[in-house]
């Protein structure tokens, strides 16, 4: 066949990969392994020349781009009342969500370390409280709000009183503070 | 019609009883249930009769005696039995529209019946339809009298009773089928559903409308007591829970408040005051769990929390992360909650 | 009557023009907050509101109608906090007493050097994590002065006596548990060699209690429940509700689901005032929780109501509720001012209450009866005040439900007023009020309650209300029941009043604008552009030079400010339980900030 | 009008050059461009059937394997989230990919032949139906197949399909073939419509079209009046889930019954859109079997006019239980009863034409009689059905899945296999074996009756519709285990049809033109039929035109031209001829004006901005479609 025809048909694959990624729905996840976490590093510097590597990990990758666990994250944030802080992503005795500013970095494993540990300022630690497949849904959930998740993924409004335009419609953000990734 | 209806309804239902008894949509348990049944055989008598009659028509076209084949165009065939044939046929309408007339009339009479069964005294439980569970809550009384529960109603026998029916998410829809028809649980709009029961027992049904993944297993129990037992029920059930006892209890209620339970779940007088799952307060005293997937059996509700995705998936309950002494003691713990 | 009575205040307001406010002493029939025990004008401001009757009326003229335009900056101090500035300043002898937002510092400026440098500093180092379980930003609402000590409230619930000289911590006692959600910012009070605070918590299910600290040592003297069993309210015997609705045993039980009252609210984060003839203290109990009404059928005792408790014992004496079964979040903690007045000819003891629901209650306040209950503004949610029952009476249509959007219920959560109090001037015979001119579209939605987590059930999404400004400054003849004259403002009035004999009104504004009204016509007579937005209260004082001073904080942050405090993202409109919505761009027109801006004539 | 003079008529040619010139005219090219270029409506016609009956396998496949997990209490071959997707897979490949189209795909194929024209009005968008509807299906399945199918059921009820319950792409597929087939279906209604009322062969009076080609005009008017409907609501849907409308949001406004309102008022006359054609089938069966014209064509007429209006007016009986006020439900219930009559002349008038005539029984005629004996019994539980008291006690229970599997597979499943065993030698030029044939038909109509009867007690007995599972204690198990096998057996039947169709393609008897001296027009041309139809068309004078003495029509009208495709308008009530109307050639343009929509259509499915992007590329292709090629039928 013709390498057009390669390409359309890998394009093709491809689409339908991640259309089989973003459409599981798992309700069971698999025993949280070693590297999980990734590597949640809270900041840019690091003596030396280099800056701190912060690795994405398999469990962020998978939870970020499937539509069911952000959906799940989506009511796990209001049910764990996350909204009674940070309202629709505004924020208001918490912080704003749905911008780009991240106190405590702004990748899924910063989210979800956040999350599982607390942070000093107010955030309370959920670790015991929230299971660990959980804690994943609502940082997916959470990087969705700026955007940081595949669109097609990324929940709609839902059916009640509307905070303004949902997820699906904000322009993803680039992710400031702590130790950055890009959106992906 | 009456008699008739009957005779049928009791060929039909030996027919059925030959192997499980009588289907529960046909074994009424109060006098709302009673009618649709009534309407539901008269109907089914005189459907019965008229496919009868069709299939005995059809046959009896293809096997009257017919002339050989005269040779005739096939254009003039018949033609002179045409308008015998037109008579039959406009009387077969007409005895058909007639026949619509009566059940019509019938139905509608039972419709109005129905809603003249709504009393003044009656008592109202609000219903709210989850995925994928029922809550129930009584709130005639005072607000002091208000009663939070799940998955199991508990009414008096022969007091008219009103279902208030809504949904926190989807359409679901309630059905007892002894009790009578069903009704949807759309939000955004508060239903009812009326009726009385006569004799006492328990009457199983379940969510009627697809809700998603766990449609299958939103099961509702309706208990109907004699009066006084029905206040006896009411009133233990409005106590705060009990205070554990034993060390394993009291192990089990830190559990139960440390852990993922208490960020959904509710047990009245312990900070535990999620209400975005059952309320727990008298777990143990009701006869399913899960919303009656399981009965309430250490053994189930052991399951039900260990893997409860293994039981319902989909459902909202997550696994936790529990060893087997936490399980144990939340499991002590809740099986004290009378 | 009322044009006679209105007369009578006219001319008596003329007459003592003339001289200080320390005259109508001798006239025991006109308005006067006199039996609230003011003190005679001692140039000081011992606490948040000035006095006990909550008056907020400073009896220095030398700042004037005529010459406030000449109003310069005497001196400024940064606190260091760039959060919303609630606070009052606190003057006793030659020194400044500022308590700043968490991690609530408290400083002590020394009035008698120039430009007040800080004698000390105290820092209580209150828990951090406390940040997370303030509803409506990290504020505090002030100190308060007693016989050479101060004391306040910090975010993590804790009292703390200071020694006012030294800087010293005296004594410091915990009272709440943050992982309960409970946390304190009210301004404390101190009556008779007692400490009165209260907890705030009410969008976190706490149950809202009030008590009394002995102010040598912190332990408590006593300490009455919002809600629950008579004997934790400290109802007793003495108890005589005017009204029949609040009578009945148990009703901080009874008129709640079982158990609900656990997690009732009725948090006392609002003013106290106290009447030393009655020996009553008087202060208003905050929303039940939460605040979808559908979870908590009943009347909800004693949320939302106004107490009047004996100030040695806390036994309470009478009980009104503003709102029962509160439908909007109307905390009934605003401000009690207590005015000895003539009321249907007759000489009464009052208390006014312009309260959230928009309405303004004239009540006896010896027994409890409202006497009028007038709208000071806009209202949709309420049809007024059934004055044989006592009940407010709502409307219907504007009654929230789960799952379906009420659209413009007039006042808002914050009330046509919050907080943030008003002054009264007995010259005038007006009450100067702040307005919030909000409305808001609600829907109640399920709200669970996790302990130390928000427990709201309700998203809100607030707007303008009618004509479009958010804010208004307006003053009330109390007599007349009329409003005298209003002024809008673009964003609501989240500051205090203060009125002096000068006759002139001070307030803040939500952009900066610190503004001086003539006290009679409304006119604006002065402003200055302060370097963030102001929610914070003016006092004036008369410094050791016997000059009159004025002083406000000036730090945009609360519930109105959160937006700017808190960096919110206007995209949402639930932000900030919705007042972000109201002012989407007040982020163009304040940053946050933290200082203190001292005024004087040159 | 074409002018008169030009180009060579058929008036003097005899009938081998006829063919010649009729054949270069009508046939389309080789190869593949002028495999995808052809508006041939038997081209097209046998394709949609084809397509459709692949649907059909595909959706009887998913019906299977939810048999097979319903066969045993707590089953667990496929969980819940499958389950969903398979049945909601099921019913929507049933209704809009198998039902709907394979009904219109016989209009498509044999209207023109039974009215005598040579091709279809506005061929081309007839083939552009046809591709549209294709990318609707596979477009769907594919999704299935990367697990984006539908999971909120055929119906989609909101709210458990809104944007808040069912996330990600699964209900946007869904949502956006519905668009597809319903731009599909449309296509082909106004194709039928212009067909029937202007392309009829002189003489076919009204009282003289075939029942079949009634049906499928009534039908037509029908699916012209649901079908935007559900377009709206799918709409909405789509614009609820990818621009966050709040049509359906009750807490912003909208209503959640809006959707059902909406998606019933197209549901019901869906089910006549269904129902009718395969009525037409059976009046069309009968009188070939019987040899006697059907009895009481006008009231056969009249009744599918009234159905036609009435279907209109019966949707609320499908929300009898969500709450409505009960006048207005009574009003349904006896409108519900009403169309039952309409119904009841139908069956009584087949009764009596095989009263009247003398049956010959062969598998179409078997089909029919088995449709007359379960449709019956389907209706019937639609009556009771009807009367709200009784709905509410078996609304959304199995007596409803085994009423409406007796009414759609009774009604217009048996049927349509009659009409595929009757028209195959028509189109493929060789009979079916008979003997499978009586086969198929004794397995089907046993196995179908021991599949769907259990299911009226097993719904009495209290199970709910679309459960995945349900629990031993309930008592449905044996029952469950009978209805699992039979409908395993019932699928196995359909396996003996494909079989029957594809070996008799090529070892099947050869035909001839009228296999079944049956009357009406097809049978008047060889089997299979040229790709003119008709060499001369023909003039009627009677409902059943060869059952005149000689078995050939009454009479030919010559005039036409051959050398460049040319149809014969007549009257709309009286057929006289009235004009000569040139048919547009092939052209590959409505293909890629297809492709242009589905992109479009395709694309919304992710961003509303498709919606503008796509307007180019359909534009360019509708001005490629309409370009003027100095032809006669650009006039």
């Amino acid at each position: 066949m013709c390498s057009p025809c390669h390409k359309v048909a890998g394009l093709v694959l491809l689409l339908a990969i991640a259309g089989c990624e973003r459409e599981e729905r798992e309700f069971q996840s698999p025993p949280p392994q070693s590297g999980d976490a990734g590597a949640a590093v809270l900041s840019t510097l690091s003596p030396g020349s280099s800056a701190p590597q912060a690795t994405p990990s398999p469990t962020g990758r998978k939870y970020n781009q499937n539509a069911y666990h952000i959906s799940e994250g989506k009511r796990w944030f209001r049910w764990f009342n996350c909204n009674g802080c940070h309202a629709n992503g505004g924020g208001g005795s918490g912080p704003a969500l749905m911008d780009e500013k991240w106190i405590y970095g702004g990748s899924i494993e910063h989210i979800a370390a956040t999350i599982r540990q607390g942070r000093p300022n107010g955030m309370p630690s959920f670790d015991g409280k929230i299971p660990e497949q959980q804690i994943w849904q609502l940082a997916a959930y959470v990087r969705s709000m700026s955007g940081n998740a595949p669109k097609p993924a990324r929940p709609s409004r839902n059916d009640a009183l509307n905070p303004g335009p949902a997820e699906q419609q904000r322009d993803p953000l680039p992710t400031v503070g702590g130790a950055a990734q890009g959106p992906r | 019609m009456r008699t008739g209806s009957r005779l049928s309804a009791a060929i039909l239902a030996l027919f059925l009883a030959g192997c499980t008894g009588l289907p529960a949509g046909l074994d009424p348990a109060g006098p709302a249930a009673e009618m649709i049944t009534g309407l539901f055989w008269w109907f089914t008598a005189i459907c019965t009769a008229v496919w009868a009659l069709v299939v005995l028509g059809l046959g009896a076209s293809l096997l009257r005696a017919r002339p050989a084949d005269d040779g005739a165009s096939p254009l003039d065939r018949g033609s002179a039995r045409r308008i015998s044939a037109t008579r039959v046929v406009t009387a077969l309408v007409g005895a058909t529209a007639l026949v619509l007339v009566a059940l019509t009339i019938s139905a509608f009479i039972t419709g109005r019946g129905l809603a003249q069964l709504r009393g003044e005294q009656v008592r109202t439980i609000e219903i709210t339809g989850h995925q994928w569970w029922w809550e129930v809550r009584y709130s005639d009384g005072g607000p002091a009298e208000t009663l939070a529960t799940a998955n199991e109603i508990h009414v008096p026998v022969g007091e008219a009773v009103r279902l208030s029916l809504r949904s926190n998410d989807v359409i679901h829809s309630f059905w007892i089928p002894r009790i009578g028809g069903k009704q949807d649980l759309v939000p955004g709009q508060v239903n009812h559903l009326d009726f009385t029961i006569d004799k006492p027992g328990i009457y199983r049904g379940q969510c009627a409308e697809f809700c998603g993944f766990q449609h299958a297993h939103m099961g509702l129990v309706l208990v109907a007591h004699p009066r006084d037992e029905f206040e006896r029920w009411f009133s233990s059930q409005l106590k705060p829970a009990q205070a554990p006892r034993g060390a394993e209890a009291r192990a089990g209620q830190q559990a139960f408040l440390s852990r993922s339970c208490v960020m959904c779940h509710t047990v009245r007088g312990t900070p535990a005051g999620g209400k975005i799952a059952p309320d727990l307060t008298h777990i143990a005293s009701r006869s399913g769990v899960a919303a009656n997937t399981l009965p309430m059996t250490r053994g189930a509700l052991a399951a039900w929390i260990a893997d409860p995705q293994a039981v319902k998936p989909g459902a909202h309950m997550p696994r936790t992360e529990l060893d087997s002494d936490e399980l144990n003691s939340i499991l002590a713990y809740l099986e004290q909650l009378k | 009557m009322n044009i006679a009575l209105t007369a009578a205040a006219i001319l008596l307001g003329l007459m003592i023009q003339s001289s200080t406010a320390q005259e109508s002493n001798s006239q025991p029939d006109a308005i006067s907050p006199r039996s609230a025990a003011v003190q005679e004008e001692d140039g000081q401001w011992l606490m948040a509101a000035k006095n006990y009757a909550s008056t907020r009326f400073s009896g220095l003229d030398e700042i004037n109608a005529m010459n406030v335009k000449d109003l310069k900056v005497a001196y400024t101090f940064s606190t260091g906090v760039n959060r919303g500035q609630e606070a009052a300043p606190i003057v006793a002898g030659g020194t400044m007493y500022v308590v700043t937002p968490f991690p609530n510092y408290l400083y002590a400026l020394d009035l008698t050097k120039p430009g007040a440098p800080p004698k000390w500093k105290f820092e209580p180092n209150p828990d951090p994590s406390a940040q997370g379980i303030a509803c409506c930003d990290v504020v505090n609402r002030g100190a308060a002065y007693a016989d050479g000590r101060v004391f306040f409230n910090t975010l993590d619930s804790q009292t703390i006596a200071v020694d006012a000289e030294t800087g010293k911590e005296l004594w410091r006692v915990q009272l709440g548990d943050i992982n309960k959600g409970e946390t304190m910012t009210m301004a404390p009070l101190l009556v008779k060699g007692k400490v009165i605070v209260g907890n705030s918590g009410g969008e976190y299910g706490v149950r809202g209690w009030i008590a009394a600290l002995d102010a040598t040592t912190g332990t408590t003297v006593w300490k009455a429940f919002s809600t629950g069993p008579d004997a934790e309210v400290l109802i007793g015997p003495d108890f005589k509700p005017f009204y029949a609705m609040d009578q009945g045993k148990d009703l901080g039980v009874t008129t709640w689901p079982p158990n609900a009252w656990e997690q009732g609210g009725g948090n006392v984060w609002g003013w106290i005032s106290y009447d030393p003839e009655l020996n009553l203290i008087y202060y208003g109990t905050g929303n039940p929780g939460p605040w979808n009404a559908d979870l908590r059928p009943g009347d909800n005792k004693w949320t939302a109501g106004i107490f009047a408790r004996d100030a040695d014992t806390g036994q309470a004496r009478w009980f009104y509720q503003w709102s029962p079964h509160d439908l909007y979040d109307h905390d009934g903690v605003n401000e009690n001012i207590l005015l000895n007045m003539q009321w249907d000819g007759k000489a009464r003891k009052l208390l006014v209450r312009p309260e959230r629901n928009g309405h303004l209650y004239v009540m006896d306040r010896a027994t409890g009866e409202v006497l009028s209950a007038d709208p000071f503004h806009a209202i949709t949610g309420t049809l007024g005040v059934d004055l044989k029952t006592g009940r407010l009476r709502y409307n219907p249509e504007k009654e929230p439900k789960v799952g379906r959007v009420v659209r413009d219920i007039c006042p808002a959560a914050p009330g046509a007023k919050d907080w943030n109090p008003s002054a009264f001037s007995p010259r005038t015979g007006l009450l100067y009020l702040p307005h919030i001119n909000i409305c808001m579209d609600v829907e109640a939605t399920e709200a669970n309650y996790i302990a130390g987590t928000p427990y709201v059930g309700m998203e809100v999404r607030m707007k303008a209300g009618p004509g479009g400004h958010r804010g208004e400054f307006s003053a009330w003849d109390i007599a007349a029941r009329k409003e005298a004259w209003t002024i809008n403002e673009k964003f609501p009035v989240w500051s205090g009043a203060l009125v002096t004999a000068g006759d002139v009104v001070f307030y803040g504004t939500l952009d900066g604008w610190f503004k001086a009204l003539d006290a009679r016509s409304g006119e604006l007579l002065w402003q200055f552009k302060t370097s963030s937005g102001i929610i914070g209260q003016p006092v004036a004082y008369r410094g050791p030079d016997g000059k009159q001073y004025v002083a406000v904080l000036s730090g945009v942050g609360g519930w109105s400010g959160a937006i700017v405090a808190g960096d919110l993202d206007p995209r949402d409109a639930t932000a900030a339980l919705g007042f972000v919505n109201a002012v989407p761009d007040l982020k163009q027109a304040t940053t946050p900030g933290g200082t203190l801006y001292v005024f004087a004539l040159p | 009008m074409s002018s008169s003079d030009e180009g060579l008529r058929d008036t003097g040619l005899d009938s081998v050059r006829l063919h010649d010139w009729l054949s270069r005219t009508w046939d389309h090219k080789r190869g593949l461009v002028g495999w995808f270029s052809t508006v041939d409506h038997k081209v097209i016609g046998r394709r949609y059937i084809i397509t459709a009956l692949f649907f059909l396998a595909l959706g009887g496949l998913a019906a299977a394997i939810m048999r097979l997990q319903l066969a045993r209490p707590e089953n667990t071959i496929v969980g819940p989230d499958l389950y969903n997707q398979l049945f909601s897979m099921h019913g929507t490949t049933m209704m809009f990919l198998f039902a709907v189209p394979v009904m219109e795909a016989f209009a498509i194929y044999l209207v023109p032949l039974m009215v005598g024209t040579r091709a279809i009005a506005f061929p081309r968008l007839n083939a552009f139906s046809y591709y549209v509807f294709l990318m609707g299906g596979l477009m769907m399945w594919i999704a299935f197949a990367f697990n984006t199918g539908a999971e909120a059921g055929w119906f989609s009820y909101v709210p458990l399909a809104g944007p808040e319950f069912s996330p990600g792409k699964r209900t946007d597929f869904w949502a956006q073939m519905i668009t597809f087939t319903e731009v599909a279906a449309l296509s082909v209604a106004v194709v039928v419509i212009v067909t029937v009322f202007k392309q009829r062969a002189p003489g076919m009076t009204l009282n003289r079209i075939p029942l079949f080609v009634w049906s499928e005009l009534v039908t037509s008017f029908v699916v012209l009046f649901a079908m935007p409907a559900v377009m709206m609501a799918s709409t909405m849907l789509i614009l609820d889930r990818l621009v966050g409308t709040h049509f359906f949001n009750p807490a912003e406004g909208g209503d959640a019954l809006l959707w059902q309102h909406l998606f019933w008022f197209f549901g019901h006359p869906e089910v006549y859109i269904i129902f009718l054609p395969a009525t037409g089938m059976v009046s069309a069966i009968l009188p070939a079997f019987t040899r006697c014209p059907v009895f009481g064509y006008t009231a056969i007429v009249l009744s599918l006019i009234a159905t036609g209006f009435l279907a209109f007016g019966l949707w609320v009986h499908h929300m009898f239980v969500a709450g409505l006020p009960q006048l207005g439900s009574s009003f349904f219930t006896a409108s519900s009863m009403v169309i039952a009559i309409p119904s009841g002349i139908q069956i009584f008038c087949w009764i009596a034409t095989l009263w009247l005539g003398s049956p010959v029984y062969r598998t179409p005629l078997l089909f029919v009689l088995g449709f007359i004996v379960i449709f019956v019994l389907g209706g019937l539980t639609g009556v009771m059905a009807a009367a709200v008291p009784i709905d509410a006690q078996i609304h959304d229970s199995y007596f409803i899945v085994a009423h409406f599997h007796y009414v759609l597979v009774g009604g217009a499943v048996f049927p349509l296999v009659g009409a595929i065993y009757y028209w195959y030698p028509k189109a493929t030029g060789r009979m079916m074996s008979e003997r499978l044939g009586r086969w198929h038909f004794a397995l089907a109509f046993i196995t179908f009756n021991a599949a769907f009867f259990p299911m009226h007690i097993l719904g009495l007995a209290g199970m709910p519709r679309r459960v995945y599972t349900y629990p031993a204690e309930a008592g449905w198990s044996a029952m469950n285990l009978v209805v699992s096998l039979a409908s395993l057996a019932f699928a196995f039947s359909f396996v003996l049809l494909a079989w029957n169709m594809m070996r008799s393609l090529r070892h099947g008897t050869p035909a001839g033109p009228n296999p079944w001296t049956a009357g009406t027009l097809e049978w008047a041309t060889p089997s299979p039929p040229p790709p003119y139809n008709f060499a001369r068309i023909p003039v009627i004078d009677n409902v059943e035109p060869l059952w005149r003495g000689n078995g050939s029509p009454a009479g030919e009208v010559s005039g036409l031209r051959v050398d460049a495709r040319e149809l014969l308008v007549t009257t709309l009530t009286e057929a006289m001829p009235d004009l000569r109307e040139p048919s547009p050639a092939d052209s590959i343009w409505p293909l890629l004006a297809a492709v242009a929509v589905g992109a479009t259509f395709f694309g919304s499915i992710f961003t509303p901005w498709a919606v503008i992007w796509g307007l180019g590329p359909v534009a360019v292709t509708l001005i490629g479609w309409f370009w003027p090629k100095g032809a006669p039928e650009d006039e």
